[in-house]
């Protein structure tokens, strides 16, 4: 793969988004792994559907990229998103940054989930024993125009 | 023509992944108007407009050819 | 291997570290990678030779952990420290944290590498073209008895 | 006998990874005043003490059949 920035509907293998920042120059290499949770608000799921704009997600996750690389010196970005059907613990997102030192790769690898959630065309619906919904933010408009999330969108988990 | 896009829960509201409009130099606004009035998507409020592939305001100009999506609020990660 | 923490001789596979924090009920998982820097303030580093006091050191490693565990609930948590003549670009260590939400995830494994340069007794020698030098913190006394690192020492990279 | 666990240059500093000490119930001060006196380990200094695996203060007493380690400033990750 040449891509440092795919939609794929294989399982990611963490190790192939790491190997795409590995420098000689890096010293740290933060990732990030979403992955499927078993129990949200006390909700058991019991699979997830992914479902993504696949050729503007791959767009925006390069631009989430190329905002790092300009935020913090000598970062370097790769991530992958799966979609289509996904089982507990599977992965659905890897997220590998390197730069010379570790606040450097804490910060950019925290940046790029935040943004992640925020600018990247991708949906989930969630499958449980009772139903079934497509996830989003349904109670606030997101606005996908701005540069940078917001200190209380940083906040939340 | 231009084509838009749907995708999750539009998609399911409208039955289909793509509707098309016979349409050129008309803003986002009434692009969406056109949707919700034709095809009663309800929850279009709430969708962001792409065309070709980057988010638009609600005033930016749709042109024949253009490919228009419609997004509902993202959850990815 | 049955051990969530322990020094190594041989190369680390991050995803053996990444495997032993999955859970059913972790939505996040952060993982963080030292590795060999070429460049440190403009000096070029050959090659680094680590040393640890072994048995000590997979202790203080499981120490952090329990830490973590107390600090973060539901925090799970993966230390690899490998030791002995390490090339630019080679693992040193590799750190996985998975928790239900990616805050958690972020923070736990930030202090897990603050953490290990302050009280796990392993130690670096780094070799460039005109000498040697074992590596500490030889301008300040470090605290090794102290709970948590100060603010300052958080923010160093 | 007490053994001291020797590493990194306090060891390159002693020419060997262990010292042996006839001693029994004397603080850490003290046997790091030894080990300057006999073996001139200047930066033992900036070393902190384990007993038996732990970190240990000043004041801590070594007792016979423990072991004991001279931890410089570590550098690991």
């Amino acid at each position: 793969m040449e891509k440092n920035y795919w939609i794929t509907h294989q399982p990611i293998e963490v190790n192939d988004v790491i190997q795409k920042v590995v420098r000689r120059e890096a010293g740290a290499i933060s990732t990030f792994i979403g992955a499927v949770r078993e129990f949200t608000d006390g909700k058991r799921t019991l699979y997830l559907q992914y479902q993504a704009y696949e050729s503007m997600a791959e767009k925006k996750l390069a631009q989430i990229g190329a905002e790092i690389e300009a935020q913090w010196e000598c970062a370097h970005t790769a991530i992958a998103h799966r979609i289509g059907t996904l089982a507990i613990s599977d992965i659905a997102v890897a997220i590998a940054v390197s730069t010379p030192h570790r606040t450097e790769a804490f910060q950019a690898s925290r940046y790029a989930i935040d943004r992640i959630k925020e600018i990247v065309p991708i949906w989930k619906k969630e499958y449980w024993e009772d139903g079934s919904m497509w996830i989003g933010d349904q109670k606030e408009r997101v606005s996908y125009l701005r540069g940078t999330p917001s200190e209380e969108e940083m906040k939340n988990g | 023509m231009v084509n838009v896009l749907l995708f999750a829960e539009l998609q399911e509201a409208a039955g289909r992944d793509q509707l098309t409009f016979d349409v050129d130099g008309i803003t986002v606004k009434q692009l969406k108007d056109q949707c919700l009035s034709t095809y009663h998507l309800e929850n279009i409020d709430y969708a962001m407009v792409a065309i070709n592939e980057e988010y638009a305001e609600e005033d930016a100009l749709i042109y024949k050819g253009d490919t228009v999506a419609l997004i509902p609020p993202v959850s990815g990660g």
